[in-house]
């Protein structure tokens, strides 16, 4: 063990930025520095440059649009998007529907779905959760009843991600009511325009707009578009879940919320002089780049490594970073001064909850960040409490 | 040594908490906080009414003969049920009238305490990052310049109380809200309180008070409000653990309710131990403010303000992860138990302001 | 809610700290300052000067020795007695068997044994731990067998708190191997000079002698010292502990502790100027004593709002009093610098593993210090270890 | 990209980690440390033999061609065993002696990468408080005055290699052990390693580097060593860590392992986390090392110090709790573990030190 980088990596990084750089509409890039609520539009704008080049679902298999970069590979073009304020982009269809379709699905169902996936025509829910049954998934009530062609869908989910982009939805429903808890489920694609579907937003802390409560009332849903076998949804939603926990660190995003800070800390003044300069914050700043830096190794190692530890490395990294994320956020706020208590919402944002007609006086460089740092609390809680989290390094790695 | 309240207290906590019960619900504090000043003018009035405003105030001084204990225990019943109205800057401003000599202070506070008037307390300015003794403000004779921010209250108030710089010497100015010169930048803080930036511009002030006495004077206001503020805190704490409490015993995972889970039983006990070492320093402060030691009470203000900025985080931050994805939401007090004491824990200053402020009055006790 | 300490409290702090002042022998001081490992010879001096007073047990029954104290003014008392540098008195008997037998033991038993723990003359030990039986009481196996007048002990305890200075011990024993655990335990008092008991010192992180592990092979104890009831004895102990965990608080001690440490931090320096001056060190030194203070002001809160709440608060002050303890030792051994990494004993100091014939350069002022901080680490463990009392306090006081 | 061992640094692995479970039982080790030196000289022979002595030296500086991946490696697997045998200072002065220009330095190497000579050295003065740059130690043309502290095996040592001040520059001499003006005072450090202070009065030296290069060369030499102290903090970290586990399986309370509670879990997860931050943040500082960017490997050592700082008490202090009473006895490797990561938290500087040495390698970066 020598290097860290190779001579390729660094190539490849030269390759993305110049691609980047060229190809970046600035008004996306405008709206990515918000980092905040991006607007459907936008994701799909860049998903269609993206895929043009070939670049938008790196992830996948080659023969359905994938790169075949290496782990690290698409752990730079990742840090190079974040880095651009490129859109952050939806990754429910592609990062964790689109894996459990390439996967399980059949083949036609795959050639039905995977393509609007790639070229971002086509966006994504999942369908979990659902009141009184968030962590504790086998305990799900949302039932599917086979009638001739078509299930026949009935109950309720929550915590639905950017529901309110979503044309379809990935839902794990009960199609078995008599087997054990986990047996009778099955996974089901839903057109969220069928019959019978109503959504209502929840809004958050952060006064904005990303889960939604959906209610589904006799929907009825193609048989064909169940997911692999009856009764096997359980194991396609732990499937899913891991990926979503492994990306859950989110470094290339951290890197980039210290590069923001570290500018807002140059321009904020403290005593009479930058920010940057005051050994308190200067501490607390170097601390959590520690601790940033330490994570990106751990991914990285879990990156290169192959997968033999990957399920236990997702939920080390998944704690850790969340944490990370929740104190870059609050080290801003904190940076900001008095400005960082004002809500102060991106102005090109979508889906506010409330328009106040209110003008804070905050500058530029303060947009978005006390709403940013309110809505992190979240990091912990969803893709698996870090509670859950902790239980399962317990259980997988020290084997208590 | 006596740490009970007393059965006037007790009935003034009685009766803010009835208050605050009947008018505090999830809906009407929403319609409250959305409405457009993001207050309830009537209340105040109540308040007023129900003696409320001058209950921490002393007799002397044109209020009802109470002090810290008094205003602590108000605001600590308001913040659980995170009460908008403007209860600290009310009792920062009669403070400070209090504080100092001259009889035109002394005329402005009965309206006050009468709730027939309004005077904020505008002291703060974005380069003092929540420190009330960084002041630019410049006075010009009787004309003032430059920027205040997060004022609560500038809204609806009748007159400002503003320090000002004269040269080396802070003076404490009477400034109309309507006077030419004045401008206000109003928006809301992220826990729904409105606040304003006022900017002055030469605007026409009269002198209150000058000279050594002003940051003296000014500094034993804050600590009114301070403790007051810490008391408010309490009470969010307070509410946000007992409502995460009940939700444990009720929320059912994994077939049993998740208050049985070990790891989560210990994150409450810690959490009770937060709340406990803030009572029990805002008891201290009372003690402390009751005595003659300037410097003790100054130390045991600010502990008490870096209990609050930590433990009020780490409560309303527990409290929102063992609600899990129902405490991000707009829909439960937890989130805004949590907004709340993320903006206290600034306000006025935060941990690492009051830590130093704390340390120098050790040193010199 | 009006003031904190009365003018009363005050006299009284002015009788006891005048009293000390003219009775304190100076080399008890001089011995005490170094806080570590007392001699029991000074232990007993200064009970017997305190004795004289009738000041020895101030929490006894007044007709068994006590002075009629507030809660309060025990404190006061036990604050001014830290201040001076008096020894830190044994605990073991007068605090935690004491109580029991002034509560639970015959007349007979009382004017035999209480007024040897009065006057200093008797030590106490207390027999509870076993190993395997820690925190979990309910499993001791230590057994007692009637034989006509006595019972024969055999067995073993452990942590055995000043073991070698005792003269007796408080045994949690079986007398009843058939009841229910917890049903079956009685408490007897044994002479450690009784035939069939031996002693082995257990040597612990600091390099000095606190516990001892205890070996009784059919050890006779005359019935006569059975406490109280046959299978009672686990509510005794019950009682005991709560005790113990009251007075784990220990506010006195680190008041002390931050009285030393500040004239360490005014002698100390860093870059040049006293280390009292550094910001990062004065924040930290500003944090334990806000914590102290909250500490400080929740005992006595306990301690006049009478015992409604006494077993909470009890589990409460232990928890965060243990973790101050090791807070403050620890910023005394970064005070002291390169000094507070050399292990150095107080030369008057008793009972120590080994002799290295080396003498560290550490000042007077350092002495002690690395070797109290290791210590401390157990602080979080004795008296029920704070997991335990966190349970607790869940169970208790929130119900849950 | 590869963090995978070479089939040589496995080897080295394999071989220091058979040696030190074969010859650091709990016996032997305490036969060791209360021996009249604290060292086991046989074994320090024995280091050399196999090769360690130079395995981290490059081939030019008269070693076997590794870098500080192999002094960590080898220093990890001292670490599981809580070896005394002082590997660091060797590591120091090796990489010191390689920094510098001169061929008295080159020629002083090969003895040491055998074990026919033992050089240690004696940067560090209690004024740095951990702080190898600041130095009082006064050169008065080939005369040395002043106090070192913390030097580790000085009491074997022939030589040593002293910092000292000559007006505005720093110089790196050589002192012979017995020169004549040389006193030591040896004494304990609260994990057992044994320590001098060296007082030079007057003592006789030879310069063997002066001017610009010699603050860079022992820069570039204590992090060869931080990052061999770090190696062995992850292996004591890892090992405490992993006897921690097996004793929560084992120890039975109520009826079940003390493993299967909840909070215990949970706190076991947090120590894992800590040791493998640990983990990749020495992996980092080999990367950087490895590259030609200083201020990268600055900040990356000094990150790695920060998080052994922090992290190894964390995991010392909580593989205590979690053992309960028998882990603060002398018995059991626990403690030991845990002193042996407190002295290490503070060595060469503590965390607030590197914290403050990354932020300004990281502003320069």
């Amino acid at each position: 063990m020598t290097s860290y980088f190779s001579a390729e990596d660094t190539a490849f990084r030269a390759e993305v930025r110049a691609f980047i750089q060229a190809n970046l509409p600035p008004d996306l890039a405008r709206r990515g520095r918000y980092d905040y609520h991006p607007r459907r539009e936008d994701q799909a704008r860049w998903a269609k440059i993206l895929a043009a080049k070939g670049w938008s679902v790196p992830h996948f298999p080659v023969a359905y649009g994938g790169t075949g970069w290496t782990g690290v590979q698409r752990f730079i073009f990742e840090e190079e998007m974040r880095l651009a304020y490129a859109p952050t982009m939806d990754r429910i269809g592609p990062e964790l529907v689109a894996p459990v379709l390439y996967t399980f699905a059949s083949e036609e169902q795959r050639q039905t779905y995977l393509p609007g996936i790639r070229t971002g025509d086509t966006f994504w829910a999942q369908g979990f959760s659902e009141p009184g049954s968030g962590s504790d998934l086998a305990s799900l009530r949302t039932r599917a009843v086979r009638d001739g062609d078509d299930y026949v869908v009935t109950g309720q989910k929550t915590w639905t991600t950017e529901g309110h982009h979503a044309d379809m939805i990935f839902m794990l429903v009960r199609t078995d009511m008599e087997a054990k808890p986990q047996a009778g489920i099955s996974a089901l694609m839903i057109d969220l325009k069928s019959p019978g579907i109503t959504r209502r937003p929840i809004w958050t802390i952060d006064e904005g707009l990303t889960v939604n409560e959906f209610f589904f009332d006799e929907v009825p849903v193609p048989a064909a578009n169940l997911v692999g076998q009856e009764g096997a949804g359980w194991s396609y939603a732990k499937f899913l879940l891991t990926n979503e926990r492994t990306n859950s660190a989110e470094v290339p995003h951290t890197k980039r919320d210290i590069v923001q800070l570290r500018d807002i800390a140059r321009i904020e003044q403290k005593n009479g002089r930058p920010l940057m300069e005051d050994p308190s914050f200067r501490n607390r700043l170097a601390r959590i780049e520690i601790d940033t830096m330490a994570l990106e190794t751990a991914v990285l190692r879990a990156l290169t490594s192959g997968s033999h530890d990957g399920g236990s490395i997702a939920s080390l990294v998944k704690v850790r970073g969340s944490e990370l994320r929740q104190r870059v956020a609050d080290l801003a706020v904190e940076a900001l001064g008095d400005r960082g208590l004002a809500i102060c919402l991106n102005p090109e944002g979508e889906h506010r909850m409330f328009e106040d007609g209110l003008t804070p006086p905050v500058p530029d460089h303060g947009i978005g960040i006390a709403a940013k740092a309110m809505f992190r609390r979240a990091t912990t809680i969803y893709g698996g409490a870090n509670e859950i989290q902790r239980t399962l390094i317990a259980k997988t790695v020290l084997e208590l | 040594m006596d740490f009970s309240y007393t059965s006037e207290q007790d009935a003034l906590r009685d009766s803010v908490r009835r208050f605050v019960e009947r008018e505090y619900g999830w809906e009407e504090r929403f319609t409250i906080v959305r409405s457009d000043g993001g207050y309830a003018p009537r209340h105040w009035a109540m308040f007023a009414e129900l003696g409320w405003l001058g209950a921490g105030l002393s007799e002397e001084a044109g209020g009802f003969g109470g002090g810290g204990t008094e205003n602590a225990l108000i605001a600590e019943e308001l913040g659980r049920g995170l009460v908008t109205e403007p209860f600290v800057p009310h009792v920062i401003a009669t403070q400070l009238l209090a504080g100092i000599d001259g009889e035109t202070a002394a005329d402005l506070i009965g309206p006050l305490v009468m709730g027939e008037s309004i005077i904020v307390p505008v002291l703060q300015e974005a380069a003092g990052r929540g420190d009330w003794r960084h002041v630019d403000m410049r006075a010009d004779g009787n004309r003032l310049t430059g920027v205040k921010t997060l004022v609560e209250g500038a809204g609806r108030a009748d007159n400002m109380l503003v320090s000002a710089r004269n040269g080396d010497e802070i003076g404490l100015y009477l400034v109309a809200a309507d006077a030419a010169g004045v401008s206000r930048t109003d928006y809301r803080t992220l826990d729904n309180h409105r606040v304003s930036d006022v900017a002055l511009d030469g605007a026409e002030a009269v002198l209150l008070a000058s000279g050594a006495q002003v940051p003296g004077a000014i500094d034993r206001a804050m600590e009114h409000g301070l403790i007051a503020l810490c008391g408010e805190a309490l009470g969010v704490m307070d509410a946000a653990l007992w409502a995460t409490r009940d939700y444990l015993k009720m929320r059912k995972q994994f077939g049993t309710a998740i208050g049985n889970f070990q790891a989560l039983q210990h994150r409450m006990a810690d959490m009770l131990i937060e709340v406990e070492m803030t009572r029990s320093l805002l008891y201290a402060a009372f003690g402390a403010m009751a005595g003659d030691d300037a410097q003790a009470s100054t130390a045991a203000v600010s502990a008490a303000k870096v209990q609050v900025s930590t433990g009020g985080l780490q409560v309303g931050a527990q409290a929102i992860q063992l609600h899990g994805g129902i405490g991000v939401t707009e829909e439960l007090n937890i989130s805004h138990h949590y907004r709340r004491l993320y903006a206290i824990a600034r306000q006025f200053g935060d941990a690492e302001l009051h830590l130093a402020r704390f340390a120098q009055a050790r040193d010199q006790n």
